[in-house]
């Protein structure tokens, strides 16, 4: 009688304690199943295991309180109908800021339901239009291709010589739309375009009758837009077997497990746009993360790296803004411009800001730093760090 | 006149009571917006398996209607109610030219050739850049839905489409045009030799089932506000003739309650978290299992059963 | 009662029914052994469910059916086949995009031993010489006389006890139907193998048979010794037709 | 460089060579998903899904944990049998018995493959996973590269397509399972046991996608959330063909194969695959049977 008695004051005390620290509530909304479901399911580990280790502290501290993250995740099958109910579903129960969704296709059908509901979402999704004025609920997540590929490009045609450039995009709208943009900057950057327009359908097994034409133009440079991480050893590997001697790049995130396994040495030298994946530029913070993230889902992903920047700044930019940004999105995009901070993930760079002015007239991106690697010995190294305004 | 009473009073909750259950959560106005739109595509889908055709396509007429909507709206400066049955016409029209060849196959292969046509669309849409603008889509698709109401708007809008839709399709089941679709689903051959125009008829009801379809993916286009080649895809389309399956072939309402199990379903499954999708499979294969004729199939095997044990 | 006169095949009280529609009510009958019994009786009357039911091929509703001394109602089609018991079915149901001798080989399904089976082979070429040139043919192609053919070799290449006739004479021309008679009554004199016959020609099946059996809306309506039924008035009228005066089949 | 003589020489070659190779592992999923269309009459979508799984065995078994590849591949191919058999036992055998229109089966079939894609992300993640090559090294011939890997991959899949053309044909069992696809009753009345051939046809041909699957992802990265695409493309391959029949499989996989060599080649962007679904809508016009079918209903 007595210990249930105890156990009831110890439970209503805790209830109590509990009772007391506000929850904050950020939502993410992406597809998590189907061919694609990597997109949204690193988003959501990325996001989950940055709460827990919050929480795991005490909480956020926004003003005088400390909050515990809740993170609530909603699977979109990647259709654009779901998705939108999704985002009904989490303004509805209060979430202002939700992180995703994932392809133009979603984010386009998304964009309405934020204006409507007063809330902001961080889209992957690279459409202009999503982030230029009128519209402005919105922000990128990530870095553009559009934005890596001119940064990428001048570096090559500086460093390495590169006078001839092929483009080869995986057949979806938003690789189409970054292998369109590419071709922009390398024209501003007067390089020769040798192939235009070339892409491989989704679910390709074999890339030799798609590269040879391209090949056969002798390109000093092959940018993969939009490769998938599946398909970017295979491509490699192929080019590399037809007798190809150039350079290949990517503008996304890559997989540096996959190209090993299946490109092995052949993937040497292959450029693509990480976060901070390479341990010369990990801080302690961003060491943590890695191997929390590796308890929480088994294996780490390259591309957690590149979310990580998500919530971490969503939390930040509320700390900076004061609690009543919690449920005002105002508040909070008036503090973009002011958000200057050190960026916590790596080492001695420029700081992490909101960043996009220059394209969208607004700031309406995550300043994530371009950390360009090259694949060497099975991982990835830092080739330099870039960054966008 | 007692068989329309149930299905009468159903509709009559739908149009009255969710609206004041759901308190005008903007959420869960969505949620049925989606599911009547959806239903209302669906009962094209239904129209040719009531000719004895399995129909994979109706994504890619759902497409259609979307991307004439959305480029008679926003590049033509149409209004909406003009642009609307326009994209129903379209979507009907190009039904009838597609129809009256590939109608002439049967069976799996109908159903493999529609599910053929639903990536030969998007691809069309992803292609064809001087019409649809290609991969970077149409955004900003003006909607005739404004104000504080405008959920509510678009949930009345879309529920009495459906109401309509149901009406159509129930009024054709009814009248000559309906026994002609039924012999030709019996038998198409035995049709012909009673000197029915075969061909003829199942072109109009394909045309018919594709402006379900153009109409449908319009009004969804326009609640979304934008459209892009994915938009409407092979796994709506499967998803499609999934509701007509689930709800029954044999009923009427069968897209509707198929449509609504489906999507209200993956919607509450979500608090399941990262088993959602793999305990929304498992519920919809056991349904089919234990249910092979369809939801509304359980209701009257009840039925069917009480009165043979009245009788005994 | 010696396994001798003990039938060789028997129906108890036997009734189908697809969902609430009667196809056979309460049939009775039975074959002794190495007899040919006829079926006949008019389009719909049932000879072809009673012939479904005792392969298996549908299930009875009500009533029994005894092979040998074993009750087999409710076993599936292959184990009934196990017994020894093969049927040509209506309209030959040949395997079309096979070829004959695949054909035949299906018929020797259920046996193993290559080298009889070679020689049932070499057999029936003798039988059917027609075949022999067309062994290797798509069977589809054949005409139907030849198919008819393919369809009794292929039963015969089981070596069956029980062989069911359903309607062979279908459909053929008068030359080939003698050739069909020939062959079944070939069949039940030198292999011993018990017939029954169902037919519509039933000026055939009559003098074939030893007992015959008339099925009219799924009831037996007549049964007796097939030379009594040729003289009796109502079988003359109804299944030979009044004028007796037509060709007469000499077998 | 320039364009010498010898230049579209070299292209002519190398297209025909991407066509061959890509058409013997094409031959094995089509014939899979033939054979259980020609035996249960269903139309079975959850095939890519079978594809996936036969991926993921030799991911595991070769990959991660080492095993010699034959032996991957033959776990593979008996996985993946083992899950079509216990498809066919509790899934499609019960619906095919109590459905009152047989279309109910291809409502299963979606039902499965979305059920089998939900399994294979919980099982094996969400992640594109690829092995390390079986063997090394590039060949060239008349001016075409073939790398040995694929050169591999072609030798063992043409050895299973033979095979199994050798069972359908030649075998007792292969010809059971003919019969029954071109009459189950009568087959039945032979003394086959149809319902035993039946889930044998259908492990078998789930076997073939394992198979296909197993051996694509020694040269190809596989995720668990392929299957769909592979089962379009097993829709293609049999309707080009012809369902049901052997040949017609054949003739499916090479027309898919050399199509896309060629329009992958010739035209840049996703035309070809628009190019070749529209070929294939406007063919079934003239030839509804496909190339090898037979006329239907």
């Amino acid at each position: 009688m007595k210990a249930t008695a105890v156990l009831g004051v110890g439970l209503f005390f805790i209830g109590v304690a509990l009772a007391q620290q506000p929850v904050l509530k950020i939502g993410v909304n992406g597809v998590m199943s189907g061919p694609a479901a990597s997109w949204g399911l690193v988003n959501k580990y990325s996001a989950e295991t940055t709460a827990a280790m919050i929480n795991a502290e005490g909480g956020w501290k926004i003003g005088d309180k400390k909050y515990k993250v809740e993170i609530v995740a909603l699977d979109d099958k990647n259709d654009p109908k779901i998705s939108a109910a999704n985002a009904e579903k989490l303004v509805s129960m209060g979430v202002k800021y939700i992180i995703g969704p994932n392809v133009d296709t979603t984010a386009g059908a998304v964009m309405p339901v934020m204006e409507k509901a007063k809330a902001i979402n961080f889209p992957y999704a690279f459409s202009k239009e999503l982030y230029t004025p009128p519209h402005g609920n919105s922000i990128l997540g990530m870095i553009a291709s559009y934005q890596a590929g001119p940064v990428i490009y001048k570096y090559l045609k500086e460093k390495k010589g590169v006078k001839n450039i092929a483009f080869l995009a995986r057949n979806e709208a938003d690789p189409l739309n970054q292998m369109k943009e590419g071709e922009d900057a390398a024209k501003m950057l007067g390089l020769n375009i040798v192939t235009s327009g070339a892409t491989y359908e989704p679910g390709t097994t074999d890339f030799a009758p798609v590269l040879q034409g391209i090949l056969a133009k002798n390109p000093d440079l092959l940018v993969l837009s939009g490769v998938a991480p599946g398909d970017a050893p295979l491509l490699i590997k192929s080019a590399r077997e037809m007798g190809y001697k150039g350079l290949l790049s990517t503008e996304t995130a890559q997989d540096a497990k996959i190209l090993q396994q299946v490109a092995g040495s052949l993937a040497d030298g292959f450029i693509s746009v990480g976060g901070a994946s390479t341990p010369s530029i990990q801080t302690p913070y961003m060491l943590d993360f890695v191997k929390a993230y590796t308890k929480r889902v088994g294996e780490w992903n390259d591309e957690a790296g590149t979310k990580v920047y998500a919530l971490e700044m969503i939390l930040r930019t509320l700390q900076l803004a004061g609690p009543a940004a919690i449920n005002d999105v105002e508040l909070f995009k008036k503090t973009l411009t002011k958000f200057n901070i050190p960026n916590p993930f790596v080492k001695g760079n420029p700081p992490l800001k909101f960043v996009g002015s220059a394209y969208f007239s607004q700031p309406r991106q995550l300043g994530v730093p371009m950390v360009v690697n090259e694949f060497k010995d099975g991982k990835f190294q830092t080739l330099f760090v870039g960054s966008v305004e | 006149m007692n068989r329309l009473l149930g299905p009468l009073i159903g509709l009559a909750l739908y149009l009255g009571i969710v609206p004041l259950l759901i308190h005008g959560s903007s959420y869960w106005l969505t949620v049925f917006i989606n599911i009547s739109l959806l239903a209302f595509t669906s009962l094209g889908v239904w129209l040719t398996f009531y000719i004895g055709r399995i129909n994979i396509a109706q994504g890619a007429f759902a497409l259609i209607g979307g991307y004439a909507v959305a480029v008679l709206t926003t590049l033509h400066g149409w209004p909406f109610w003009l642009a609307l049955p326009m994209a129903g016409l379209v979507a009907g029209l190009v039904g009838g030219v597609v129809g009256s060849t590939i109608l002439r196959l049967r069976g799996v292969y109908f159903a493999m050739l529609t599910l053929c046509l639903t990536e030969a669309t998007r691809l069309l849409a992803l292609n064809w850049t001087g019409v649809t603008q290609g991969a970077s889509g149409i955004i900003g698709i003006p909607t005739p839905f404004g104000g504080d109401s405008s959920y509510l708007q678009a949930y009345f809008f879309s529920a009495l489409l459906l109401l309509a839709g149901l009406l159509a399709i129930w009024r054709i089941t009814q009248c000559r045009m309906g026994r002609v679709f039924r012999a030709l689903q019996a038998h198409e051959d035995l049709a012909a030799s009673i000197g029915i125009n075969v061909a003829q008829y199942r072109v109009l009801a394909f045309s018919i089932a594709c402006a379900f379809g153009g109409l449908g993916g319009a009004v969804l286009t326009v609640f979304l506000q934008s459209i892009y080649p994915t938009s409407f895809n092979v796994t709506n389309s499967t998803d499609f003739m999934l509701y007509c399956f689930l709800g029954g072939l044999q009923f009427v309402l069968g897209p509707a309650v198929g449509a609504l199990v489906l999507f209200l379903g993956f919607q509450l499954l979500s608090a399941l978290g990262s088993y959602q999708a793999l305990v929304y499979a498992i519920l919809m294969v056991l349904a089919m299992l234990l249910l092979p004729n369809g939801l509304l199939s359980l209701r009257f095997s009840v039925r069917q059963k009480s009165m043979r044990e009245g009788q005994v | 009662m010696s396994l001798a006169s003990k039938p060789h095949l028997s129906l108890h009280n036997l009734s189908v029914y697809y969902d609430t529609v009667r196809a056979i009510e309460g049939v009775g009958l039975k074959a002794n052994r190495g007899e040919i019994i006829a079926l006949i009786g008019s389009n719909g009357a049932g000879k072809t469910t009673t012939l479904r039911a005792i392969t298996g091929l549908v299930k009875p509703t009500f009533g029994e059916i005894w092979y040998e001394d074993q009750r087999i109602n409710g076993l599936p089609p292959h184990r009934i086949a196990e017994l020894g018991i093969r049927m040509v079915p209506e309209g030959r149901r040949i395997f079309p995009l096979m070829s004959v001798h695949d054909n035949l080989l299906m018929g020797a399904f259920l046996r193993r031993n290559q080298a009889e089976i070679r020689q049932d082979i070499e057999r029936i070429c003798a039988r059917f010489p027609r075949l022999a040139e067309r062994m290797k043919q798509a069977a589809g192609t054949l005409s139907g006389g030849e198919q008819q053919m393919v369809a009794m070799s292929r039963a015969l290449m089981a070596r069956p006890k029980l062989l069911l006739l359903d309607e062979p004479s279908l459909g053929l021309a008068p030359m080939v139907v003698r050739e069909i008679a020939r062959a079944i009554q070939a069949v039940n004199r030198e292999d011993g193998v018990t017939v029954v016959l169902v037919e519509q020609n039933s000026r055939m099946a009559l003098r074939l048979s030893s007992q015959a059996y008339v099925l009219e809306t799924g009831k037996i309506a007549l049964a007796g010794a097939s030379a009594e039924l040729q003289t009796n008035d109502r079988i003359r009228r109804l299944y030979l037709g009044i004028s007796d005066e037509s060709e007469p089949l000499t077998l | 460089m320039g364009l010498a003589p010898t230049y579209l020489g070299s292209v002519m070659s190398q297209i025909i060579v991407n066509g061959l190779m890509l058409s013997a592992t094409y031959a094995l999923i089509a014939l899979g998903i033939t054979l259980i269309f020609a035996i249960m009459n269903v139309m079975n979508f959850a095939h890519g899904q079978m594809y996936v799984l036969g991926g993921f065995m030799v991911y595991y078994t070769y990959g991660v944990w080492h095993w010699p590849f034959a032996l991957s591949l033959l776990v593979a191919a008996l996985v993946v049998a083992a899950v079509g058999l216990i498809l066919e036992r509790f899934f499609f055998r019960s619906v095919l018995r109590r459905s009152r229109r047989e279309e109910s089966t291809m409502l299963l079939a979606v039902g499965t493959a979305l059920l089998l894609d939900s399994l294979a992300l919980a099982l094996f993640g969400e992640k594109q996973r690829g092995v390390p090559d079986v063997v090394s090294g590039v060949y060239h011939l008349a001016g075409a590269y073939i790398p040995a890997r694929r050169l591999l991959i072609f030798a063992i899949a043409a050895v299973l397509t033979t095979a199994f053309i050798v069972f359908i044909n030649y075998t007792r069992p292969g010809r059971a399972l003919r019969a029954i696809a071109q009459d189950r009753e009568t087959a039945a009345l032979q003394g086959v046991d149809v319902t035993r051939y039946s889930a044998l046809g259908f492990g078998l041909g789930a076997a073939l996608s394992g198979l296909a699957g197993g051996l694509l992802i020694s040269t190809d990265a596989i995720n668990s959330g392929a299957g769909n695409l592979i089962s379009i493309k097993a829709f293609i391959m049999i309707m080009i063909g012809g369902a049901g029949v052997v040949s017609g499989a054949i003739a499916g996989a090479l027309v898919l194969a050399f199509s896309e060599a060629i329009g992958y080649y010739f035209i840049p962007g996703s035309l070809p695959y628009l190019l070749i679904l529209t070929g294939l809508i406007v063919f079934l016009l003239f030839r509804p049977q496909g190339i090898m079918g037979r006329r239907w209903g």
